[in-house]
């Protein structure tokens, strides 16, 4: 297995599905001649010229909708977001067509096209430019919504997104591009719907997606030390959500932490909680835990900011009170903390 | 042109989508057709004249006003009552209704109920049938409505761009009806010559009388060829009214007077183009007799077949979401 | 009291308050010359005058970003979504512009916009206009998000909204426009955050908003004649949500059954649900089940659309779920039903 | 237009805003600043040249390349750079940025991230300023990637049509620097001439020279009277040049080549203006050089102030989301 960054994984899968079905065509802002806002399709355009790689202008319902329109007549568009913040101005396009053409036409049309790029918050970019809106689009039928948080997971998934029939948001995450892993060989695909089990646990089940994986592990990792066996579930995909695996994980640990980064109301960690709730009732010793973004628009000011977002600390506390437990965060242990510990 | 006595098949189509709409209108007083319901009645030059200037592997989009457009590329008139009526017989069995005809095997991707919704698609269909290699072109239909909404602009503005290097080959039919459900074009557009809406994007415009079949073909034969040839976005904007209200609940319809409509009702297209062929020698009251019950039996026929449809199966409700499924789980 | 509809409750709500103050402005699609399409503007523009009733092209972005504009220099702008599908194409302004403008503003501006019209299925419109989007706007923060269900709340929580400083997605149903009820006179308010209890009882709690709280009553009323005392709790807001009001009851009935017309998938109902199962969770005697629309694009065939919407059978199932107990529904009971009954 | 004299104090203030964006490049090396950070460099004359013409109770919109709008309405330049260190006594008290400035208070009404967004906001503002009686102007600056948005579209023909009776009040500047961030306009506009966007909305457009502030001094008092007189839009497109890249993080600029911006860089809006104060006798050597100390001591002083100022404290975030609560609960 090769150690890849998370950026040359999606890009190398772009590569690879390239050259072998002509039907895939790139679209999006900068992704050709300035080789790519994160450099995922740099040198792109120079191998596969612009009738592939197309530049657009700064026109999401334009582009997002033709990229539809070719996905109609047979083409497998993939689709870059320069940010998901953008996709706002073609939410309506992503809704009201990429996802219910083929309902509406009574099956006649297939639209196999991915929308891909960076979701969630960056490093002070401030409201307009730092949500994580995967809430919104896990809503809505006819869509697959698409969380890798590793490299082998961005190359399975990607594979998975762009050789499937239907449209997929794809939601990648700027802090991960450079991150590392070990990517197997080959054709390798992941399957949607189908959760990981990042780390196996009997105490509590922290669930987690995209950046948020990390945040889990580091958590459960610190537990340990605690005494505290966390199992972590990273659920990859979450359209479909695989109810299954959840559920059989918190029949075992009877506790459950919910992580997400964006605003809490009517946030994932909800529905990722409600279905915890309703598949392992009488298992549960203790109310399922949501651990999320603050509910507010993200602030510039970096203090601020980190407030705002849902860190391993949070985590660690959330733990404690499913198992009804002090336990000391690590920046208590570390400021020496209070002395009841 | 093709010849005149070609003309009269489009003739004989035009009367029939007329007929085909009065019957909707009843069904929907009826309580058999449900939703909204946006008839074409006035503007079936329009819709005639292109697709009869259309070859068989072209495609076309438009809204939510589509029967007419089901109905000319060669749908089954009973299959696109079916789907008014609800039925598993439906063009879209049923899941879609009035305002969501498709018959992707003929070339029609839909209408669609989003204003301006569309025209990116259209675009998108365009430069995928040029990336196939093929020279077929793609037709995308439009409100004068439609033509405020940001995704017209965006999609125009990518049209001009992508024809510069032959990438193109779209043709843009403005339906100009006057109104965008009440709202004339004066109060709703800051100019009222739309053209300059593509001229701003260096997309030709030719401006059509829409209520005359023949200058619209003629118009649509022009457009489409150049965009075939040159790979390059054409438009036509088609003077037309539509007689009815916007939609079947459209009743009191303040915007606009009778006297307005019964002016534009003498600009009927359909004795408009009946004057043409009978100055040709080509149609007689008999003739003409003949068409109208031919047309007649057609939409009784469609009627019947729509009633004895049976309804979809309650098990397809949750068919044709996703192509693919994961794990039995969407 | 008087009886009025749930549309003139609405229409002469915007009267009153016009009538005092002349910031306010209304704008929309059709709401003047043609007198809106479901009439709840009607005579509004002879009354007025085109300055203060502003009929708009089809450009959803541009005048709901005009009405913000308008809001941040002190008007009071009301703006008519024609139907709430149609607010996808402006959700960049609403959620980018609107909701976050004061925030990152640090405070300098505040909104005053009520943005308002149909939300939810009509009959047979099918998938691009028939959808409930109340989930989307619920989460993003700097928004109310309003769904009254009777005359008296579209008065009094439309009174709170127009006098209100924030933009205020308000909700109404286009089934309701035509229902009637008692509205106080004078002045009246009704907060936002305030759940009403719409239905007293012991068994089992009832949610429900908007349109949905008539099933909610309607299976409370069958319930009564099979036993069961259900609460009916009507949300009224779901941003600000009123948890109080939800735990206090659900700790008494031990029981709860939340109703949302939507997709389920990340819905509302995952949020109340959640919200009951976190304050109330060793009081909880069941699950907290959903009623749900089904997971699909609104078909148009009526037996389909109506198999996709939430139902007061589909109601009493649920309660009957969270009692462990068989309870014939209406429907069975009418058509003689299975035989344990 | 005003004396020369008084176009001093604001070749004054183009030294500052050029000083100052010099030095927030440098605070973003240091990591001082974070986020996204767009300079002005280059551009000076065109918010100058517009800004001198405004009065005091006008008002601007612009986007995200913000800095200069703000300094040159007279906001504190300690109280700007302490927004962009994120600080408490920052503009927006920390909560915005660099492409979130606001000094409502002195007329400016914010940078915006979301391109093209502001557009509609402004045309709002323009209708507000007229509704509440005042003969008050909008200013909305955009760039020439901002035009190939829907909201720019849906904007222009409503302003076109509120114009019609005398309600739109607003001044639109496009600052064409020839690039949205790596794409020029000829690779994202189907039209180069960006007039033609404005003529299809009846929305008269003037071109000038943006890198002349006397040039477009001119320009935006002619539009500015017109727009205030009459009540229409009026639009001034200013060919300007970005030096920097298009924020922090395009250093390669692969889109453009050296001598392009070397080129650019003969045309650099202050030493054009050094030139026509010069010639009009109304600046030395002496004073340049005093007016540079003095840009340099102002922004070391904001450096100072920011670097001195407090973060904002914890339950700030929680500040500013509403300005209604109810029941304590958002
Ligand atoms: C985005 C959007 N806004 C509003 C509507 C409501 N609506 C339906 S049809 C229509 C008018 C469209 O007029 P036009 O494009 O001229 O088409 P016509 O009905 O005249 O054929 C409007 C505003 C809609 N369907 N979509
Ligand atoms: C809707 C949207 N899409 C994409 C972006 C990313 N983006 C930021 S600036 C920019 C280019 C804008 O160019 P222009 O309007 O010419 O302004 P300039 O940067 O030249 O001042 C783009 C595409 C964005 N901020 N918003
Ligand atoms: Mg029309
Ligand atoms: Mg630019």
């Amino acid at each position: 297995m090769a150690i890849v960054s998370y950026r040359e994984a999606i890009r190398s899968t772009l590569i690879e599905e390239m050259d072998r079905d002509l039907t895939i065509v790139l679209l999006g802002e900068e992704i050709g001649l300035y080789q790519g806002t994160f450099r995922v399709t740099a040198d792109l355009l120079a191998r596969y010229g612009p009738g592939r790689v197309i530049d657009t202008p700064t026109s999401e319902t334009g582009f997002v909708g033709a990229a539809i329109g070719m996905a109609m007549l047979g083409l497998r568009p993939v689709v870059e977001m320069m940010t998901w913040n953008f996709s706002l101005v073609a939410l309506d396009q992503i809704v009201n067509n990429a996802a219910k053409i083929r309902y509406f036409s009574g099956g006649q049309v297939d639209i196999p096209l991915v929308i891909r790029g960076p979701n969630g918050a960056g490093v002070q970019l401030s409201a307009q430019h730092s949500q994580s809106l995967e809430a919104i689009y896990a809503h809505i039928p006819g869509l697959h919504v698409v969380t890798p948080a590793t490299p082998a997971e961005a190359k399975g998934l990607l594979r998975t997104a762009i050789r499937g029939n239907d449209p997929v948001i794809f939601l990648e995450n700027a802090a991960l591009y450079g991150s590392k892993g070990e990517v197997p060989e080959g054709e390798f695909v992941v399957p949607f719907g189908a959760a990981d089990v990042a780390r196996s646990g009997s105490d509590v089940t922290i669930v987690a997606y995209s950046r948020m994986l990390a945040a889990a592990l580091e958590a459960a990792e610190y537990l340990a030390g605690e005494g505290v066996e966390a199992e972590v579930i990273n659920l990859r995909t979450l359209r479909p959500l695989d109810r299954g695996t959840l559920v059989a994980s918190v029949k075992r640990t009877h506790r459950a932490v919910v992580v997400q980064e964006q605003w809490r109301p009517f946030g994932t960690a909800a529905e990722i909680a409600a279905t915890i709730a309703e598949g392992a009732f009488d298992a549960l010793d203790a109310p399922v835990e949501r651990v999320t973004g603050a509910d507010v628009p993200m602030p510039y000011a970096r203090n601020l900011e980190l407030l705002a977002l849902p860190n391993a600390e949070d985590i660690v506390r959330a733990v404690a009170r499913t198992l009804y437990r002090e336990i000391k965060t690590p920046s208590e242990r570390s400021s020496g903390g209070q002395s009841d510990g | 042109m093709a010849d005149l006595r070609s003309v009269l098949s489009w003739y004989r189509r035009m009367v029939l989508v007329r007929r085909f709409e009065e019957e909707t209108e009843r069904a929907f007083r009826r309580g058999k057709i449900g939703g909204y319901l946006h008839v074409y009645s006035g503007q079936e030059a329009v819709a005639a004249g292109f697709i009869s200037a259309m070859r068989e592997d072209d495609i076309c989009f438009t809204s939510y006003r589509d029967h007419a457009f089901a109905l000319l590329r060669g749908a089954p008139p009973g299959a696109v009552m079916a789907e008014l009526y609800g039925k598993a017989t439906g063009l879209a069995r049923g899941k879609g209704g009035s305002m969501h005809l498709f018959d992707v095997g003929r070339g029609f991707y839909g209408g669609y109920g989003i204003v301006g919704g569309h025209i990116p698609l259209a675009l998108g269909a365009a430069y995928a049938l040029r990336y196939q290699g093929s020279d077929r072109v793609c037709l995308c239909f439009l409100g004068d409505g439609a033509m405020n909404t940001g995704a017209f602009h965006e999609s125009l503005n990518m049209a001009g761009l992508w024809g510069q290097t032959g990438q193109c080959p779209l043709v843009l039919i403005v339906e100009n009806n006057g109104y965008a459900m009440g709202t004339s074009v004066a109060r709703s557009s800051a100019v009222t010559d739309l053209a300059a809406r593509f001229t701003a994007y260096a997309i030709p415009c030719e401006r059509v009388d829409g209520m005359d079949f023949l200058a619209v073909r003629l118009a649509a034969e022009r457009a489409i060829a150049e965009t075939r040839t040159s790979g390059r976005p054409t438009a036509v904007e088609a003077i037309t009214y539509r007689f009815a209200g916007h939609g079947a609940a459209d009743v009191v319809q303040p915007y606009r007077s009778k006297e307005e409509v019964d002016q534009a009702r003498r600009r009927d297209p359909i004795p408009t183009l009946e004057g043409h062929l009978h100055a040709a020698g080509l149609l007689d009251d008999a003739a003409m007799a003949a068409i109208r019950e031919e047309a007649e039996q057609a939409v009784l026929a469609a009627v019947r077949y729509a009633e004895e449809s049976p309804a979809p199966p309650p098990e397809s409700l949750y068919a044709d979401v996703y192509a693919d499924t994961y794990g039995g789980e969407a």
